[in-house]
């Protein structure tokens, strides 16, 4: 129940049963390049004003949604928030129906109704964020809820600012989880900032402290750590598919962006940025795996191909017609939630969790 | 067919659906070994048990956003508010996520909120409250409110089956008060549709929930008038229809609600007859309703600003004499 | 008189409150280091220090419940939303705390809740909300939704000067779209005056807020007709003598407004009409409304739902050869 | 910030500075008799029908309302809740006009308005309470917070129950409260049940436990032991006063009654009660000021006459005129909240705090 780092924890029940191969190490830098390049691409097509309204991304906490997310079984459902388009690519969304979202694209994953991140794929078992936070908390523990009553190993994820821990839905979530011992795994994004908002202002004590009166295990890891992330959340993955209830962890990193595209960020001290550019995720991540002789250039090379397909697919989508705006207000049908991919090597052959 | 009072006729709808479908359940504060504050899911948990019958934590948004969450995955939760006023407290899960999720995803929330509302028995400011006009100005959401036993029990079957977020307004003040003829097992009554519960040609009262057996008692004799009852019954949709032809037929009109006047479902159904049958009026239309305050306490004050029989009275007679 | 942004007539009137009282303070998310996601208070934090500009823990109900107390204590604080849409969160404090405190206890709640509201910008379903119908439901609330940058700093006055909450609603699009002359210093602009933004005789346009301009816009010629439109300014209190006179001198009314249409502010209006100047209406009440959806974020869509010119145009030429 | 009890934190910081004199102890046991004396009466004025709508009371709770209420000063401000009668009668409301109150009369606080214990006497420095919970602990923090603005050495207190801890708007104001580090005392009082629901399906862990995270200091106290709850009380209110910020007082107790008087406790274990029986707060503190060779007969005396004279008083109230049923919606001035009484010795000529 203690808070410990991913690391403490797994030695407490032996060492972690999750494993990396080569193949999945290139997936995990893949991913947080494709997410990068993703949001590079979308932030110029910001800029040529072909994105209307406003712009947000996750620079520099690409090691988060892509770590964690990695862990999930195809049955495994999520709610993925505004940072995480990492998450996203791994369920299975190609970076060109992000490009269409984010320019209200019919082609684009809500067809236009919605922008920016407020997507989700519900083919690939997301359901996709509201503006308000961080309310999908409780909506995925109602996921969970499901599959416990269900009797089914599965396991439901979603993902928050260390800001929307001071909301009052936080704290309902987690005490709901809590009661319940419910099979989710929350993941705690503390990028320093809450909008312009620092830590001091949002809280007193850093929030992984709660957890414990909360009745489950609070972790906190190293957000720019991309294999650190991803033990953390094998553990807690495997612990509430095993009935052994929810987890938090709390990824540390830094908002390496504005809140969103207008935020010139001059709140934020200079040397911040400097002392985290070093611990770029995505760096530390090559050089690691060059290190272990893997060869980058060839992965750069695919996502480079893939940003260039993708756009252009993009850029090719019509915008929506007038007359969908007055559509789908009500539900006529009950379309259910698809099953999401699962590339981490664990889940081959493993078919449906 | 059977006499059952308003109250055991929802116990009675929500029991059927739950033996008929393992995935609906229902949620809320007490609902379990108490049985709710009102009885309603009396002996709920003993059949059903306590998974299916969650006794939650005193949180209203926690209990609409995790049914939002489990019905997205297939489930068919019903949610118990203690009280209707209490929805302010669960306002954001509803209006934001619940009712927005298929216009911005295209996911079915096959859910039902049950509002024990309005007044009339000193509950006081916090437990009279009949909160369905917010609801018509949040898209997304269908409302009902049931008048009779049998459409109690009709009505939240097919609440339960629709494929949308559904607010169910159960007046408390009917609970035990309005008894009927229900039939056994399941059968629903259509959301959308219009009652006509009295028929009539020289003056309509449009009304839904407590004010209708209002409406007919004060009708039923003014100076031999012959006057149309419309019980609503479902707010969204609002049976547009059923409204404009009984206006067409007796040309005036009188709404009627419990419910605050400015911004009500009187001041809706008053508009869309202001536009629609404009020709077809032959005096204003008029809205009886309760004024712009909160529902006192005391015996004296609640009835002074509850609609009255009287009030009822005095206005179809000044505009059958209009 | 200097010209102002009605963005820069807001912050202007703010600061001249707070700098007037020492009890007037505000706070909200990101309004002090950041200036507020519009930069309303912007260089605030700098003239009044942290204490009087609040950056808060992300907590709408914490931010309407808190100013609640310290209102009754002696304070006047000023509460910012994000966005309007976020008031769904603190919606709980709002109407059931802030709103029936005096009727209640007769305790003076003097606190105003600055919603930055509307659409037409690609903000999509949750940046765009008008939620101003719920508050005419919610009794013990004064709402106001200026229109021009002189009414936006005088009316920002009268709501921090009231002993009241007031709802005030600043409208996004017209931040910097609109400007005009704005008097240097303290000014009112009373709480529940209509202004007649402009005079005519053949037929009514009712609006506020943004559409206010679409409004003149519109009906500026057609056919040469003479067209009044009214600014309501204030929908609570309402100012029902300038909607009756103006009704009765051209017997033809279409209102106007960016909200949803059902329980709209216009359904009040149109039922207002239709109960009180009746005798004087030459046809029927047209609303011209956003329809009962989400607000969609990709452009053409946002156009597809949203009043345009045209539509008002439309509705104002059908009604003038009725 | 250690989570202790009350006995513990006073050690910790050296022995309480507060004392109890003998007149202080004689007036500790007056409020409970006279708030139980009041509850009994108003049950029996339900139970004849003259009280309508519903009836709720704190039977076996007064220990906590009196120990808590009974430090504060005539400038501190309070946000009174439903168990709390003991309170209202320290602070000056008189029982008869909690009597009109309940009865709907013309004399009762809201004149009518409101019922049952949905009142609070503004011109004794008391802010009401709304049904919604916890809504009035964000309101006492706001009161707090103009205390720590206009730098007034004044103390907000506000009571809640366990189960409202379960409540969103709880935690958003426990953050605020530690976040500003403001003058509040919070008491939490737990008494086995919220409606019929137990503690284990409200929270996984005692919600004291949840303080340190918040960074003040969670106590906890025998809520039927009205000096142990005394000193917890005045230590919080001393540190707040001071400057040293928040404090949780949780104290457990039971809830004698039903949670109002319709129900019929089906769901309460029969043990508990006879249990809870033998630690009623009012005879444990009789025995102990008896010993102490504190006359009790004559406290019972007046306690009967005033209840008498009070319970005429209210009967011969009028029931509201209906006219004024739709006056006051807005205010038009701005009435300013008194000063409460303030019979602890402590206070004697000490003034204004
Ligand atoms: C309930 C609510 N209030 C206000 C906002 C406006 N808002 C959008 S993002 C944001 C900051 C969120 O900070 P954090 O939770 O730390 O997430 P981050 O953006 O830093 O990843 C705010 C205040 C919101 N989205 N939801
Ligand atoms: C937000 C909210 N939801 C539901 C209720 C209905 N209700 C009234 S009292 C109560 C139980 C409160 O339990 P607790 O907080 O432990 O206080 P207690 O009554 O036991 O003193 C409930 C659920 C309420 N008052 N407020
Ligand atoms: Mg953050
Ligand atoms: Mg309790």
């Amino acid at each position: 129940m203690a808070t410990t780092t991913a690391k403490v924890a797994a030695i407490e029940d032996g060492s972690p049963k999750a494993v990396l191969t080569q193949d999945d190490r290139r997936a995990l830098l893949r991913y947080m390049l494709l997410m990068r390049a993703t949001e590079e691409r979308a932030l110029t097509l910001y800029r040529q004003g072909k994105v209307p309204g406003s712009y947000y991304d996750g620079r520099g906490q690409e090691a988060i949604s892509v770590g964690t997310a990695f862990v999930l079984g195809p049955r495994d459902r999520t709610c993925i928030l505004h940072r995480d388009l990492g998450a996203h690519l791994i369920r299975g969304v190609r970076p060109g129906r992000v490009l269409a979202q984010m320019m209200g694209r019919a082609g684009g994953i809500t067809g236009g109704k919605d922008g920016n991140m407020h997507f989700g794929d519900t083919e690939l078992g997301c359901v996709g964020m509201v503006s308000m936070l961080p309310d999908m908390a409780l909506v995925t523990c109602g996921l969970a809820l499901t599959f416990q009553m269900r009797k089914e190993p599965r396991v439901a994820m979603t993902w928050f600012g260390e800001g929307s821990t001071a909301n009052g839905q936080w704290h309902e979530a987690m005490n709901v989880a809590g009661v319940r011992k419910l099979p989710v795994v929350f993941i705690l994004e503390n990028n320093q900032f809450a909008y312009s908002t620092p830590n001091e202002r949002e809280f007193a004590v850093d929030p992984v402290k709660r957890m414990e009166a909360y009745g489950f295990p609070g972790v906190k890891v190293d957000g720019n750590d991309v294999e650190a992330v991803f033990y953390a959340a094998a553990e807690a993955s495997e612990r509430a598919r095993s009935g052994g209830g929810p987890t938090l962890i709390e990824c540390e990193t830094m908002r390496m962006h504005g809140h969103g595209a207008h935020d010139d960020m001059r709140y934020v001290p200079k040397e911040m940025f400097e002392v985290w550019a070093e611990r770029d995720p995505i760096d530390r991540y090559e050089k690691k795996l060059a290190d272990d002789g893997i060869d980058l250039d060839e992965i750069h090379a695919s996502v480079k191909d893939e940003i260039e397909r993708e756009t252009e697919w993009a850029l090719s989508q019509p915008m929506p017609e007038a007359p969908t705006a007055l559509e789908g207000v009500f539900a006529t049908s009950e379309p259910r939630l698809g099953d999401g991919n699962a590339p981490w090597s664990h889940w081959k052959g493993a078919g449906n969790a | 067919m059977p006499e059952m009072t308003y109250l055991s006729a929802i116990s009675d709808g929500l029991r059927e659906e739950m033996r008929h479908d393992e995935s609906v359940f229902c949620m809320g504060e007490d609902i379990g070994a108490f049985g709710g504050a009102f009885k309603v899911t009396d002996g709920f948990i003993e059949e059903f048990g306590a998974d299916r019958v969650w006794d939650t934590p005193l949180a209203e948004n926690a209990i609409i956003g995790t049914a939002v969450g489990a019905a997205v995955e297939g489930m068919r939760p019903v949610c118990e508010m203690q009280f209707a006023d209490f929805i302010a407290c669960g306002f954001d899960q509803l209006v934001n996520v619940a009712a927005k999720m298929h216009y911005r995803q295209g996911l079915a929330v096959p859910m039902v909120v049950r509002l024990p509302s309005g007044g009339g028995f000193s509950g006081g400011p916090y437990h009279s409250q009949n909160p369905e006009a917010w609801f018509l100005q949040s898209p997304g959401l269908k409302v009902v409110a049931p008048s009779t036993a049998e459409d109690a029990k009709g009505l939240l079957a097919s609440a339960i089956r629709d494929p949308n977020p559904v607010v169910y307004l159960e007046h408390k003040h009917l609970y035990r008060r309005v008894k009927g003829e229900v039939p056994e097992g399941r059968y629903e009554v259509p959301l959308g549709r219009a009652r006509v519960a009295r028929e009539g040609t020289d003056l309509t009262v449009i009304s839904y929930g407590a004010m209708v057996s209002v409406a007919l008692e004060a009708t039923e004799d003014i100076d031999g008038a012959s006057v149309e009852v419309i019980d609503l019954r479902s707010l969204v949709p609002l049976d547009t229809e059923s409204i404009l032809n009984s206006v067409r037929k007796t040309s005036k009109v009188v709404v009627l609600h419990e419910a605050n006047r400015s911004c009500g479902v009187g001041a809706e159904v008053c508009a869309l007859i202001a536009e629609e049958a404009f020709e077809d009026l032959d005096g204003p239309v008029v809205r009886v309703t309760t004024p712009d305050v909160p529902i006192p306490f005391s015996p004296p004050l609640e009835r002074a600003v509850l609609p009255q029989v009287d009030d009822v009275k005095e206005a179809c007679r000044e505009l059958l004499a209009y």
